[in-house]
């Protein structure tokens, strides 16, 4: 079953890879906004490096005319996600907001969800994360600080959500389109990453999902992602242009 | 189950005295010749049965022979009596094997099922025509023949069954030798004729002993690694690689366990009514039924373990294939069929073979006997049937896009159904005629290896165990 | 009037055996008399009176308890904590079956190991008249009396049986 | 011949009791070796727990590694036990008889032992009070019974409790007799154990109908565990090794292959460590290694049945995944070790009977099988989550440390740390099952040939 029924908003994220010029503004953003750990060389090196959003850069075609394709990559926040029933302590859930919510407190560190997803968007924390002097008091107080050994992933910045709704709530309105934003979201200087609520029909991105562009990534398991991406328009097809001229 | 204690108490007396051998070898072929009118009238309405299941097969072929997609019948059929008669003779092998004394007497009736094979044979034959090539319209469907030319399927599968029946017959001929031998010294006419051309101067020399005993471990062998090379070979071939999606690893197992089962209950049928109607209880004992009971409750344990190890796997990952698989067969059109298989396949056998007291007896086993093989003829009915339902343009999708309509059985399918099951218990009927029902040297050998004896002031058997 | 038991001990199965017998002829009761020995023999190998058991209905009993309490653990849980993952159903059957499966097994398996203790009535902590050799393969056979007039015919019995040795208690 | 076996009941008494009645020189230097291992790794997994897993080799997107691996192996072990004392009790195999209670033993410590991985490799065990003592009222807080990761406990604390009471009631008589022959607190303790056993015929018919229903009951809990193990790794249906339905057979039966050469090792050692030549015979181990023959080819089976229908989809990750499985190093080298030693090797020898008869030749064909079968699993897992498809972006192999190596040590070092101390209180060999088959057992005269014959109760 899925969540989407029960509930006011199903959270979800549009990105035009038509757009994404692969700046990494979005990654440098929810770094800072996540207290994500600093990713020193050593953890590259060693492979336990944390990045929730990831820029991919793939060639397309042979020299001499190969293209560079960028393609941004967060956790999919799959309505059937495989990394969720596999948890013993359901540390991760869906919630009755479309998301698939990642609780620190309950996590006991299996990486057991890890093993279950397709995207390799879910990171284990290794080590106590820690900070040097000069950056211990720029953390972001709404987010949690992870500490060693459990799970952590993209949240669609929830906290933003939480702020965004509870405003809302105490104004007595709706959450008007647009108004939460993720960091990676607000980071784009192209507008390739849009954040929005699927379940209302007139949001900006429930308009942009139902571009012929759209697909979602590895739908052979199943997954059925709340991110939604859009197709790369290459100039030397004739028919993308057409495409790309009907949807700006 | 405690009654079973008392019970217990009730029959705790001496075991059946042994019977001297040369009374066996009389008794025993005395059962050849001198058949009943009502086994007559069987054999008779089984025949004619068989062979309107044959004229049926051949109008079919004539009728449809141009869609596979109406042949689903013919391929549970096939899977069926494959599972039947290739099944049973393991039955024999198996406990040989282990050294099991009990099997001893019913190695022989176990093997006649081998000449049952040539039914399963009949019915492959238009199968073969019409299973779709690896290549349809350049496109290769998912076999496991990858690369392979594209005739493999139809010509490995056809070999190996005909492998399987030469082997199973093999198998029965050299453990049948002593026993044409005595034909030929006990019988008259024409079966004492043929005893002694088959005997081919059997005298029971030490060395004639040692080759016969290496001989049926030697078949025994091949025909279980060829049982379960034919069964892996038609469950993909005729099976999964005929839907998109179908990609499930332990189908081949599950076909060969349940395969097993189907044998045990047929070989259980075959005892049940050669001891009744034959009248062996002397040579048939309880201990036979009890030991077959125990087996075919194991299997019936084994089916459910098989087939739930692939459903929670599918039910878990969502793949496409996993998806496209479980609607094709037990969400789809087949939920009836696949429900009644489970039940009269699995739960009903379980709940009648779990008791002590039922396996020591023998209508309840024959009656279990035959609710197995209905709940098999289902099972096959629902994995074979909507397999064979995927049209021929589809075959070679990477998934399963549209789940088939139903195919439900015309006047053909019934009289092939009818015919396949009647020509296996005809053949196997006829073949009684022929030779004991029983081996003659195996129950001699049983007899002497068991020997009911007075332990202090309790009553036991001694079985001596030769290497 | 004291309950008091003898014990005749004997090195082979036959005089145990005849001992026994001759109990059966001297008009003991079955269950006033019993073969002690220090490996299972054959069933009625003593011509001793086969025990009744009911140790079948424990395993029964057992199943059926932890079925129940495994259907009202397993669905509980997930109904007290309606979580959805991986959009499977809040009641999910089929994971349930599996822990269904093990605690129906476990609760069996428990309530026959306490059937069996139970069955051969133990745990006996004043077992009675015993010898060591018993478990040396020597065999006894163990008289129990509600009055003392028969201890003489007893012990004339195993005396003639060829009892090595009598003890009483 | 009733002379013979009641002389042969006071030996037997002797022989098979020495490990309790008199203590062999060889035991306590042992024990205090292995002991000093057991510490050192007891203080590794402390300092792990304490320091974190990074001081594993684990990294993205290899994360289960060789404490899954291990663990896998050591419940692969238990299934020893089971099949030895439970299959073949129910089919009446005599020659069962002097290793049932070594092999239960080796279930029970074995599982003890495969426990402890999946706690220590958690990132946070002192949490897994969530999961183990699950039942959290007062906060609401539940298990997930979806995840596998609960099934598993389930499946494998029920298995142990069972195989601990069935351990527990055959070693009944066992208790009586070391009481009969024991003085002192020693003898207190095994009175208390031994319940008042006094061997009439009411408690040796619950001791067989009892063995055979419990055996009866224990078999399905054994044929679970390791299908839910199994599962563990067959639902991840993005882990494209991993996603097989055959997975629950295949490891069941890869686990009686590991289990019951486990017990050949461990038959030797008996026979070489306690001097039981006249009870654990050679031709218990040709028995055994027969059984083995036929195991091992059905598992090959199950393998190339396994390896067919990866490559059935004929999808390029599944086909990348198997390429680099078994062509590319280390997996390479890796994979013809475990194909080697897991089949090739023991399997032709055994057929020989000269070699089934020889003792140390099974002892070490057995401990290679036991080397195959530990890298079959790490076959499967570690290249099943180092696996190159779209979007796994860090392709360096997962390479084990130290740290996990020690505890690896450890594991081995504490199983049989377990045993010794284990039979220092009690027989390995059970003496009542010895004297039973000298009961049950007789030679007949069939014309001139001897021929052993075994009385089977009527019935």
């Amino acid at each position: 079953m899925t969540t989407a029924e029960f509930g006011t908003h199903k959270w979800g994220m549009v990105v035009d890879i038509d757009k994404c010029i692969g700046c990494n503004a979005c990654v440098i953003a929810c770094q800072a906004e996540n207290n994500i750990p600093i990713n020193t060389q050593d953890r590259v090196e060693r492979a336990r490096s944390i990045s929730w959003i990831r820029v991919e850069r793939y060639w397309e075609g042979d020299f001499p005319d190969a293209k560079a394709r960028f393609i941004p990559i967060m956790c999919q926040h799959c309505e059937n996600a495989p990394c969720e029933p596999v948890c013993p302590v359901y540390a991760t859930y869906h919630n009755s907001e479309g998301m698939n919510v990642q609780v620190y407190n309950r996590c006991v560190g299996t990486r057991y969800c890890a093993n279950g997803c397709p995207y390799i968007v879910r990171f284990f924390n290794y080590w106590e994360p820690v900070w040097p002097e000069s950056l211990r008091n720029h953390l972001n107080p709404d987010v949690t600080v992870r500490s060693r050994g459990i799970m952590e992933k993209c949240s669609f910045c929830v906290h933003r959500i939480r702020r965004e709704s509870r405003s809302a709530r105490s104004a007595g309105t709706e959450i008007a389109d647009g108004a939460v934003q993720t960091a990676c979201s607000s980071a784009c200087p192209t507008s390739a990453l849009n954040f929005g609520n699927f379940n209302d029909p007139n949001s900006k991105v429930s308009k942009m999902k139902e571009d012929k562009r759209h697909y979602t990534l590895l739908d052979q398991f199943g997954t059925d992602p709340n991110v939604i991406y859009l197709a790369k328009i290459d100039a030397d097809k004739k028919v993308g242009a057409g495409e790309a001229a009907t949807h700006g | 189950m405690a009654s079973q204690a008392v019970a217990h108490e009730a029959e705790h007396h001496a075991p059946p005295p042994n019977v001297d051998a040369d009374i066996v070898a009389r008794e025993l072929i005395a059962t050849t010749s001198g058949a009943s009118g009502r086994f007559k009238a069987w054999t008779w309405a089984l025949g004619i049965l068989s062979v309107a299941g044959i004229v049926a097969l051949i109008l079919k072929f004539i009728d449809q022979g141009d869609d596979s997609t109406k042949w689903g019948y013919v391929a549970a059929m096939v899977s069926f009596l494959l599972s039947v008669a290739g099944g049973a003779p393991m039955v024999a092998m198996a406990p040989v094997m282990a050294k099991a004394n009990w099997v001893r007497p019913i190695t022989r009736i176990a093997s006649l099922f081998s000449f049952a094979g040539v039914a399963t044979l009949i019915m492959l034959i238009p199968l073969v025509a019409i299973l779709p090539p690896l290549v349809t319209e350049g496109a290769r469907r998912r076999t496991v023949w990858y690369m392979a030319p594209d005739y493999s399927p139809h010509f490995w599968t056809t070999l190996s069954l005909v492998l399987l029946l030469v082997t199973g017959i093999m198998l029965f001929y050299s453990a049948a030798l002593p026993d044409f031998a005595s034909m030929r010294d006990h019988s008259s006419g024409w079966r004492q004729r043929l005893g002694k051309r088959l005997a081919r101067g059997w005298v029971g020399t030490d060395s004639q002993w040692r080759t016969l005993r290496m001989r049926i471990g030697m078949f025994g062998t091949f025909y279980f690694l060829i049982l379960v090379f034919v069964n892996f070979l038609f469950s993909t071939d005729f099976g999964q690689s005929m839907v998109p999606g179908w990609r499930d690893a332990i189908f081949p197992m599950y076909h060969t366990v349940s395969g097993f089962q189907a044998g045990v209950a047929g070989v259980v049928i075959a005892l049940y009514f050669s001891r009744k109607y034959m009248k062996l209880e002397k040579y048939i004992h309880l201990d036979a039924f009890w030991s077959l009971g125990r087996l075919l409750f194991a299997l019936t344990l084994l089916w459910i373990y098989f087939f739930y190890s692939s459903f929670i796997v599918f039910w878990y990952g969502r793949s496409e294939n996993d998806i496209a698989t479980l609607d094709l067969q037990i969400k789809g059109p087949m939920i009836y069929a696949f429900f009644a298989g489970m039940i009269l396949l699995w739960f009903v056998p379980w709940w009648i073979l779990i008791w002590n007291k039922v396996r020591r007896g023998t209508a309840a086993m024959v009656v279990g006997s035959f609710i197995i093989l209905i709940g098999l003829l289902l099972d096959r009915i629902r994995t074979f049937v909507p397999a064979w339902s995927v049209p021929g343009d589809q075959i070679h999708e990477k998934w399963l896009k549209v789940i088939p309509e139903t195919v439900w059985p015309d006047i053909f399918d019934i009289l092939i159904m009818a015919g396949g099951i009647s020509l296996v218990a005809f053949i196997v009927m006829m073949m009684t005629r022929v030779i004991p029902v029983l081996s003659v040297w195996q129950v001699q050998e049983f007899n002497l290896l068991a020997k009911p004896i007075r332990y202090i002031r309790g009553h036991a058997t001694l079985v001596a165990k030769p290497d | 009037m004291s309950t008091q038991s003898i014990l005749g001990l004997f090195q082979q199965p036959e005089p145990a055996a005849d001992a026994m017998d001759g109990l059966k002829e001297a008009g003991f009761e079955l269950g006033t008399f019993d073969v002690l020995t220090g490996t299972p023999y054959p069933e009625g190998a003593f011509g001793e009176h086969v025990p009744q058991h009911r140790l079948f209905r424990f395993p029964a009993f057992g199943a059926i308890i932890g079925f129940t309490l495994s259907v009202f653990l397993t669905s509980v849980t997930q109904l007290a904590y309606p979580l959805v993952t991986g959009g499977k159903p809040i009641l999910s059957i089929f994971a349930m079956l599996i822990i269904m499966y093990e605690m129906t097994m476990l609760a069996g398996v428990i309530a026959t190991v306490i059937g069996i203790i139970f069955e051969s009535r133990l745990p006996n902590m004043k077992p009675g008249i015993y010898d060591t050799r018993i478990t040396e393969g020597w065999i006894g056979v163990v008289i129990t009396f509600d009055d003392d007039s028969k201890v003489a015919d007893a012990e004339s019995v195993l005396n003639k049986a060829g009892a090595l040795e009598i003890k009483h208690a | 011949m009733q002379q013979r076996r009641e002389l042969d009941q006071v030996y037997t008494n002797r022989k098979l009791l020495n490990g309790q009645l008199d203590t062999p020189k060889w035991w306590l230097p042992t024990v205090s070796i292995l002991g000093v291992v057991v510490l050192i790794g007891v203080v590794v997994i402390a300092i792990m727990v304490n320091k974190g897993l990074g001081l594993t080799g684990l990294a993205r997107p290899v994360y289960w590694g060789l404490f899954i691996t291990t663990f896998v192996f050591w419940v692969g072990i238990s299934h020893a036990g089971i099949m030895i004392s439970a299959i073949l009790r129910l089919t009446q195999a005599e020659w069962r008889r002097p290793v049932t209670r070594a092999a239960e033993l080796l279930t029970v410590f074995s599982l003890l032992t495969a426990l402890v991985f999946p706690l220590i490799h958690a990132g946070r065990p002192w949490r897994i009070a969530y999961w183990i003592m699950p039942y959290d009222v007062a906060r609401g807080i539940y298990p997930n019974i979806r995840s596998p990761l609960i099934m598993d406990p389930v499946a494998i604390s029920t298995y142990l409790t069972g195989s601990t009471l069935f351990l527990y009631i055959a070693l009944i008589p066992d208790l009586g007799n070391l009481r009969d022959r024991t003085t002192g607190w020693k003898n207190a303790m095994y009175t208390v154990l031994a319940l008042g056993w006094r061997g009439n015929p009411r408690q040796w018919k619950m001791q067989t109908v009892g063995g055979i229903l419990l055996s009866a009951l224990m078999l399905p809990i054994f044929v679970s565990v390791h299908s839910i193990v199994s599962w563990d790794f067959a639902v991840a249906s993005a882990v494209e090794g991993w996603h097989s339905t055959i997975f629950a057979p295949y490891f069941v039966i890869g686990a009686v292959h590991s289990g019951v050469s486990a017990v050949v090792t461990m038959m030797a050692l008996m026979r070489w460590l306690w001097k039981w030549d006249d009870f654990i015979r050679p031709e218990h181990f040709d028995a055994l290694a027969r059984l083995l023959i036929v195991v091992a080819t059905g598992w090959l089976a199950f393998t190339f049945v396994e390896l067919t229908f990866a490559l059935y989809g004929q999808d390029a990750p599944e086909i990348a995944l198997r390429e680099m499985q078994m062509f590319q190093w280390p997996w390479n080298a890796l994979f013809i070790v475990f194909f080697l030693t897991g089949y090739a090797i023991p399997v032709p020898m055994w057929l020989f009977k000269r070699v089934r008869t020889n003792i140390a030749l099974m002892f070490w064909t057995s401990i290679l099988v036991n080397v195959g079968m530990w890298l079959e699993r790490f076959l499967i897992i570690v290249p099943g989550l180092a696996r190159r498809t779209p979007f796994v972006y860090t392709w360096e192999a997962y390479r084990p440390s130290p740290v996990e190596w020690t505890i690896f040590i450890w594991s081995f070092a504490w199983v049989t740390f377990l045993m010794l101390l284990f039979s220092k209180f009690f027989p390995l060999v059970p003496l009542f099952e010895q004297k039973e088959s000298q009961v049950f057992t007789d030679d007949v005269m069939i014309g001139r040939a001897k021929v052993p014959a075994i009385v089977r109760e009527a019935d």
